[in-house]
Parts: C-alpha cells; structure tokens; sequence
C-alpha cells in the first residue's frame, strides 16, 4: 500500500519535471531541471529492483549529462529565443 | 495549417500509444496486453536466471547477460562509443584556430 | 579556476573516487556493479578535476591522447578476450569452473570476498572499464577545448 | 526492545530536521539564507537518519548473526563521510557563484564583500 | 518493525516533492541550484533507508555513488555562473 | 616518490574499509581482495600522485593529528552542529533573521587549514563562508548578527565560530 | 492497485519529448527532448521486465529464483552509455553550427544556407 504511494508520487514527479524541462525558456535551467528528472528516475529504477540501471543512471545522469549540456550552452547562447 | 496538420498527427499519435498503454486485451499474445508486473514471454529469462550461476559462476546475472550471453550487443555499444568520440574530435577540430593545442 | 577551498577539497576527492570506481568494476560479477558503471564513475571523477583547476592548467596533466591510447586499449583487450574462446564460440567463457585464475565455482550467498571467480568476466569487465573511461573524459576534454566561448 | 526505541528515536531526529530544512527552502526570502536552511538541517537530519541504519546493522551482525550487517553498517559510515565531505564545497560554490553573478542579499544590515569590490 | 522504514521514506520522498516546488517557482538560477543540491542529499537518505525496507546490503553502493558524485554538476552550474568554464 | 607512496597507501586503506568483512584474515578480509587492493592501489597512485600532495606538505602524516581530527569530530564539531540545527530550526519557525556579510582574519597559513575551517563554518551555528582571497581571510555570511557588530571592519572572531581556529591550528599546522 | 501507471507516465514523456522536438526551434531544445524520448524508452524497458515480488537478479540470499527478468535491464545498461554519447555529438555539432551561422535558430540557420 505505502509502496503504491511511493510510486505514484514518484510518477508525478517525473511528469512534472518534464514539462517543466520543455517549457522553460532558459537553457540552463532547463539542464539543472533535466538533472532532477534523472535523479527521480534513478529512484523509480531502484525501486523496480534494477540497482545495475541505478547506478548508470546516477554516475551518468548526475554529473557527465549537466556537465556536457553545461559546456554546450557555454559555448552558445543561454536564452532560447522565439520571435 | 502546418501546425494544425501537426497537432492533428500528435492526437492521433497519443490516443494510439494511450489505447495500447490502457487496453490489456487487443496488443499480444493470446489476447493479453501490457499488465504491470506479470510480463509475459519469460522463456529465455528462466533459463538466464536457471543457469547463469552454474555456467559463468557469476551471481550478478545482469553482468553474465552483458557480457557472456549477449556478448555482441556490448561489441557494438563499445564501436558506437569509439565512432562518437571520434565524431566529437574530428568534428571539433574544424574550430582550430582559436585555440591552439599542445 | 574555482576558489581555494574547491581546489583543495577536489585533490582530496580525487582519489576517493577513482578507488571507489575501480572498486565498483572489479566486482562487477558480485554486486551491482561493473565496466560502464565503473567508467562512468571514473570520467566523472576526471570532469570534477577540470572543473576545479579549469582547462588552462589541467591541459598540461591529463593529456587527450591519452585518453583516447586507454580507449583503444580497452577495446582491443575486449575484443582479444573474445576471440580466444574461438574454439567453441565467439564470446566463449573458457576459464569458468577450470580453476586456473579467475576459475573457482561460486556458492551461494552474499560473498563480497570471493573474488577469484567468473571466468573472463571480470577480465572484461576491466577491458570495458577502460575504455568507457577513455571514452568519456575524452568527450570533456574535447569539449573543454575547442570553440571560442561566447559572450552573451 | 531498547534497539527499537534508539532507531525510532534517531528517525524522528532526522525527519523533523529534514522537513525544517525544506520548509526552510520554501520560507526563506532569498538565496543566502535558504542555503542556511538546506544546507545545515537536511545534511544533519540525513546523517541521523543513516545513524539508524548503522545501528540496525550492527545490532544484526552481533546479536543475530546476520553476516551481511558489517558491510551494510561500513558502507553507511562511508556514504555519510562523503555527504560530509562534499556538502559543504557545494554549499560554498554556491554562494560564491550567486555573490559574483550580481545576486545581492535581499535583506542584509551590512556586506564586506560588496565594499571590497573586485 | 518494517512498517517505520516505509513511513520515513515516504515522507522523504514528499519532502522531495516539496523541493521540486522550489525548483518550479525559483525566480533565478541559483535557487534552481540550491534545490538541486538539497534534492542530492535527501535522494542518498531515502537510498539508505530504502536498503533497510528490501533487506539487501548492496544496495547502499548506489547511495555512496550519489553522495560522491552529485555535487559535481552543483559546481558546473556554479563556474558557469561565475563566469567562464 | 614519497607522494606516490603517500597515495598508495591512501588508496589501499579506503579500498580496506569498502571490502570489509569478506574473509578471514584478520576476521575482515580475504586473500583475494587484498592482492586485488594492492594492484588498484598502485594504478590510482599512479595516476594521480600529483594531486594528493600538490602542496608538498607531509605534515599530516602524524597520526597524532588523525586522533586529534577524530576527537574533533565527535567532540566540539558535534556538539556546534547540534547547536546550529536548533539555532536554524527557530529561525524557521520564527523568521527572525537579521543577516549580513562580515570579514573575518583566522590567521592560518595553509590551504588545508583555511579548508578545514572553511568547511567547519559552514557546518556550524548561523554562518556560511562565501568566499576567501590571498591572504586567507574570509567572508562570512551571518544569519544572525548582534546590535553594533556590524560597525567594525573585522568581525569578533569568538562569536562567529567558537574555538575552531584553535582546533584548526591544533591539526593542520 | 497500480493500474499501468508507469507505461502511461512513459506515453506523457515521450509525448512531450516529441513535441519538444518537432516544434521548439532552439537545435538545443531538440537536444533535450531527445533526451527525453531516451529516458522514457529506459523506463519503458525496465517497467516491462517488472516482476511483481521479485528481487533484484543478483544472487545473495538462498537459491530462490522469483526474480525480475534480467534481459531488459542488460539492454537499458548498453542504451544509456550509447544515449549519453549521441548526446555529446549532436551538442558539438550544436556548437558548430553556432560558429558558421551565428544562431541556433533552426529557421533562421535555413534562410542564412541560401
């Protein structure tokens, strides 16, 4: 029952990271906010018994993916313009 | 008129993934869809988890997966890997000019 | 080049986490674990020295071609442990259950300790390891390199 | 038990300071001292938390024999040496980076740092 | 006995809810960035704990990956910020 | 060279407590993890000797300082900790707060030290360390500062953060 | 009691993965709805192999074998290292093409080409 909740909050979570990931018109912080996605979906892997995946996911999606989107948009613009 | 005809094919693109993630009874064999938690087609899996201890003497099945079993799928990942950092490189290098290397 | 403290506190980190990445590889056929997970560890360890020292400084520590020597290095070893099961199969696990190195049976259990066992898994997965290592800091430093930064 | 009262005791620690923290997070006027609050509380409310496993490890390893209960307990310990280690670089990273970006403190009697220049 | 383990680590993971509030109504970056980071430390906590509720020892190396590793993005973001990479 | 052994040893001993409690020797270890521990210390000692010691500064090799740094740990450092968090959860509740960067001189000389303190602050009662320049002084922001602190160009050192710079002199120089 | 959520949360992903793709203009944007669409494809395989009951697929009690499916995990394990390297690819050609054309607009790079 409690694990249920857990699930489905976490579910929540990654829907609403997501949209905020599309949304916002700052490039950086859409990165910081692809960030917390990967955190949240390295939990649900956890709690679905794959802890291979996890830790792929944690060692990767924690540092490696920000710190490249990072240095892209260093190397660009920050601001996502639209006319 | 672009955007509507777009807007058209993701309504259509959504209602079908949704049909296919709600309905458990048209999508599959022997008329039982996708059910979270009772995957179907286990066959292969049985014999992975029945014999990977004895075969390989590995407790971490995934691992005997990766690298015993399926060893050509993680052949390909590492030419994939090797053929993207020399994407990266060679791609790059075309920038030389504003800083120097070595 | 970030300030004092990060500096100082990356040079003691270093280590910490390449230990713990290799840690993470050799027992990849015991515990959750192993080569892509190790090597991702260990590249991230590389970006957190980059990060700290900037790429003025590191260039002349942590040479790309290195990185991409290890790449290649990993692979080939990959490939070379592959081929030498070619008597019975491609990707033949020749030294399981033989009790030459590598070559114990394994009981049931949580056993951190037995690590003389698994055949040419564990030879693998420190072949991978590398490379995924080699990769991946090779992807920062290539990145860090090239391309003018912009101003805003 | 007494076990069980010292891990229930060492939960309700943690998660009264963790739930501070992030009330704390969403409370706080600006950025300074919402790093005060996350920082501070979740970081010690994390480590009691982790001193409740620690504690049903190693009671596991020495009263029921249980021979996975060292390494869980050690392993712990080093999860918590890490936190230890890294919270407070990034808190400091932060700050800095939020002082050097023009992010002035919203509500402050007196700043060193802005007279300094830089 | 098992049932408190479950029941903390559901109020972790709405705390960590609460924290994704910050991150959605954060007027700058930097406040993106600290909920970032108390995100990090509650995601190693409710690891942990989730060990104890599965009864398996090895689950707490993931929980030791993230403590080591998260904070590497944290000081990315905060060099950009700076200025220069 | 000494660097090189410096980080071996470094090395060996954190891969010592990951592996604890595998075999026999000892009652902790097994034959086969140390063997292994010895050839992954000698490669990550190889690869980053130049990081570990890049000060050249072997003082802390004394283990006299490592009883020291533990008795810190669980003594003062704790108990302060303990102090912030109650200081922090009224804060909270209350929203009294009355904020403001101050400049304090620790007189430290070196770079781990000025960390040690640094991090130390940060961990303890109202303040949180924003930066540092060369001569090791640093700024701290202070959630709470007294009627007429505010006035003097470096701060009390007492009230912001006890007796640390005393334990910090007492480990790292 | 859980009825198929986490297929309909991978349905929601991929849906504004795709839309993220095909109507932001910003070639970085792309980037992160590909990264998106990724990530819900991991999810999607993981869920899939989800026993309800089991354990994890690694050996550490006694010889029980009411485990989740390992196969699925093996292939997500190769997909994230290739995910994260197309990843860095496409954000160097990202960087690029800002150099030759001086925008990331996808419209604007296509009129600057003729």
């Amino acid at each position: 029952m409690i694990e249920d909740i857990i699930h489905v909050l976490i579910l929540a979570g990654l829907i609403v990271t997501a949209y905020l990931a599309v949304k916002l018109r700052d490039l950086l912080a859409a990165a910081v906010v692809l960030g917390v996605f990967s955190f949240l979906l390295s939990l649900e892997f956890y709690i679905l018994q794959a802890p291979d995946v996890a830790i792929a996911e944690a060692g990767i999606g924690a540092g490696l993916t920000t710190a490249i989107f990072v240095i892209a948009v260093k190397k660009t613009a920050r601001w996502e313009v639209e006319e | 008129m672009r955007n509507i005809a777009m807007i058209a094919v993701f309504a259509i693109l959504l209602s079908f993934f949704m049909y296919i993630a709600l309905n458990p009874a048209d999508f599959g064999y022997s008329g039982e869809g996708l059910n979270f938690g009772h995957p179907r087609f286990t066959d292969m899996d049985d014999y992975f988890i029945h014999n990977a201890q004895n075969q390989t003497a590995s407790n971490n099945v995934v691992t005997s997966i990766v690298f015993d079993y399926r060893g050509f799928d993680t052949l390909g990942e590492a030419t994939v890997l090797f053929t993207a950092v020399l994407g990266v490189g060679l791609g790059l290098r075309m920038l030389r000019g504003d800083e120097d290397d070595e | 080049m970030m300030s004092k403290i990060v500096r100082t506190q990356a040079n003691f980190l270093y280590p910490l986490i390449l230990i713990f990445g290799f840690y993470i590889v050799m027992h990849g056929h015991l515990t959750p674990g192993g080569g892509f997970q190790g090597g991702a560890v260990i590249a991230t360890g590389i970006a957190l020295v980059v990060v700290a020292y900037g790429y003025e400084k590191i260039k002349r520590w942590i040479k790309k071609t290195h990185l991409t020597a290890a790449e290649g290095i990993g692979l080939l070893c990959f490939i070379i442990t592959a081929f030498i099961g070619i008597g019975t199969s491609f990707f033949y696990n020749f030294l399981a259950n033989s009790g030459l190195i590598f070559g114990e049976s394994i009981p049931y259990g949580i056993n951190p300790g037995y690590l003389n066992t698994a055949g040419t898994l564990p030879i693998m997965n420190l072949a991978v390891g590398i490379e995924v290592l080699g990769g991946l800091g090779a992807i920062i430093l290539y990145m860090m390199a090239y391309g003018r930064e912009v101003s805003e | 038990m007494l076990v069980d009262y010292v891990i229930w005791i060492f939960l309700g620690i943690g998660l009264t300071f963790n739930t501070l923290g992030v009330i704390g997070l969403l409370r706080f006027p600006d950025v300074y001292t919402r790093l005060h609050a996350a920082t501070k509380a979740t970081t010690f409310g994390s480590i009691f938390t982790s001193l409740a496993v620690v504690v049903l490890s190693f009671w596991k390893y020495l009263a029921v024999q249980y021979t996975a209960g060292l390494s869980m307990g050690v392993h712990t310990i080093i999860a918590i040496m890490c936190l230890l280690l890294t919270n407070p670089v990034g808190a400091h990273a932060i700050a800095r980076a939020a002082h050097r970006s023009g992010v002035k403190p919203k509500v402050a009697v007196v700043d060193r740092l802005e007279e300094v220049g830089k | 006995m098992i049932d408190v383990w479950l029941l903390a680590s559901l109020v972790f993971v709405i705390l960590i809810l609460l924290a994704i509030a910050r991150v959605v109504a954060g007027p700058t970056l930097a406040d993106r960035v600290v909920a970032l980071d108390t995100i990090n430390t509650l995601m190693v906590a409710v690891m942990i704990i989730l060990s104890v509720v599965y009864s398996e020892a090895i689950y707490v190396d993931i929980a030791i990956v993230y403590a080591l590793l998260s904070f590497v993005a944290t000081l990315y973001i905060a060099r950009y910020m700076e200025g220069g990479i | 060279m000494l660097a090189f052994i410096v980080t071996t040893m470094f090395a060996f001993v954190a891969y010592l407590a990951l592996t604890a409690g595998s075999g026999d020797i000892l009652g902790l270890w097994s034959m086969e993890e140390i063997v292994a521990g010895i050839f992954l210390s000698v490669l990550v000692g190889a690869i980053s000797r130049n990081y570990l010691c890049r000060s050249r500064n072997y003082r802390m090799l004394n283990p006299i300082r490592w009883l020291l740094f533990i008795a810190y740990l669980i003594g003062p450092f704790f108990i302060a900790m303990a102090r912030a968090n109650l200081d922090v959860a009224y804060r909270v509740i209350t929203g009294k707060i009355r904020p403001g960067i101050v400049k304090i001189d620790p007189d430290l000389k070196t770079d781990f030290g000025v960390t040690f303190l640094a991090n130390s602050i940060t961990l303890t009662p109202g303040t949180l360390s924003v930066d540092v320049d060369e001569e090791n002084n640093l700024y701290v922001h202070w959630i709470n500062i007294p009627e007429g602190d505010e006035k003097m160009a470096v701060a009390p050192i007492e009230k912001v953060c006890s007796s640390f710079p005393k334990w910090a002199r007492r480990v790292a120089e | 009691m859980i009825f198929n959520l986490p297929f309909i949360t991978v349905v929601i992903v991929i849906m504004f993965g795709l839309y993220a793709m095909v109507f932001r203009r910003n070639l970085i944007k792309v980037v992160i709805g590909l990264d998106l669409v990724e990530s819900a494809v991991n999810l999607f395989l993981v869920s899939l192999g989800y026993v309800k009951g089991g354990v994890a697929p690694i050996y550490t009690n006694a010889p029980s074998t009411d485990m989740v499916l390992p196969t699925p995990q093996a292939l997500t394990l190769t997909s994230i290292v290739i995910g994260v390297a197309t990843t860095a690819m496409l954000l160097s050609f990202c960087i690029l093409i800002y150099r030759y054309y001086g925008t990331l607009d996808t419209r604007k790079a296509r009129r600057l080409r003729e």
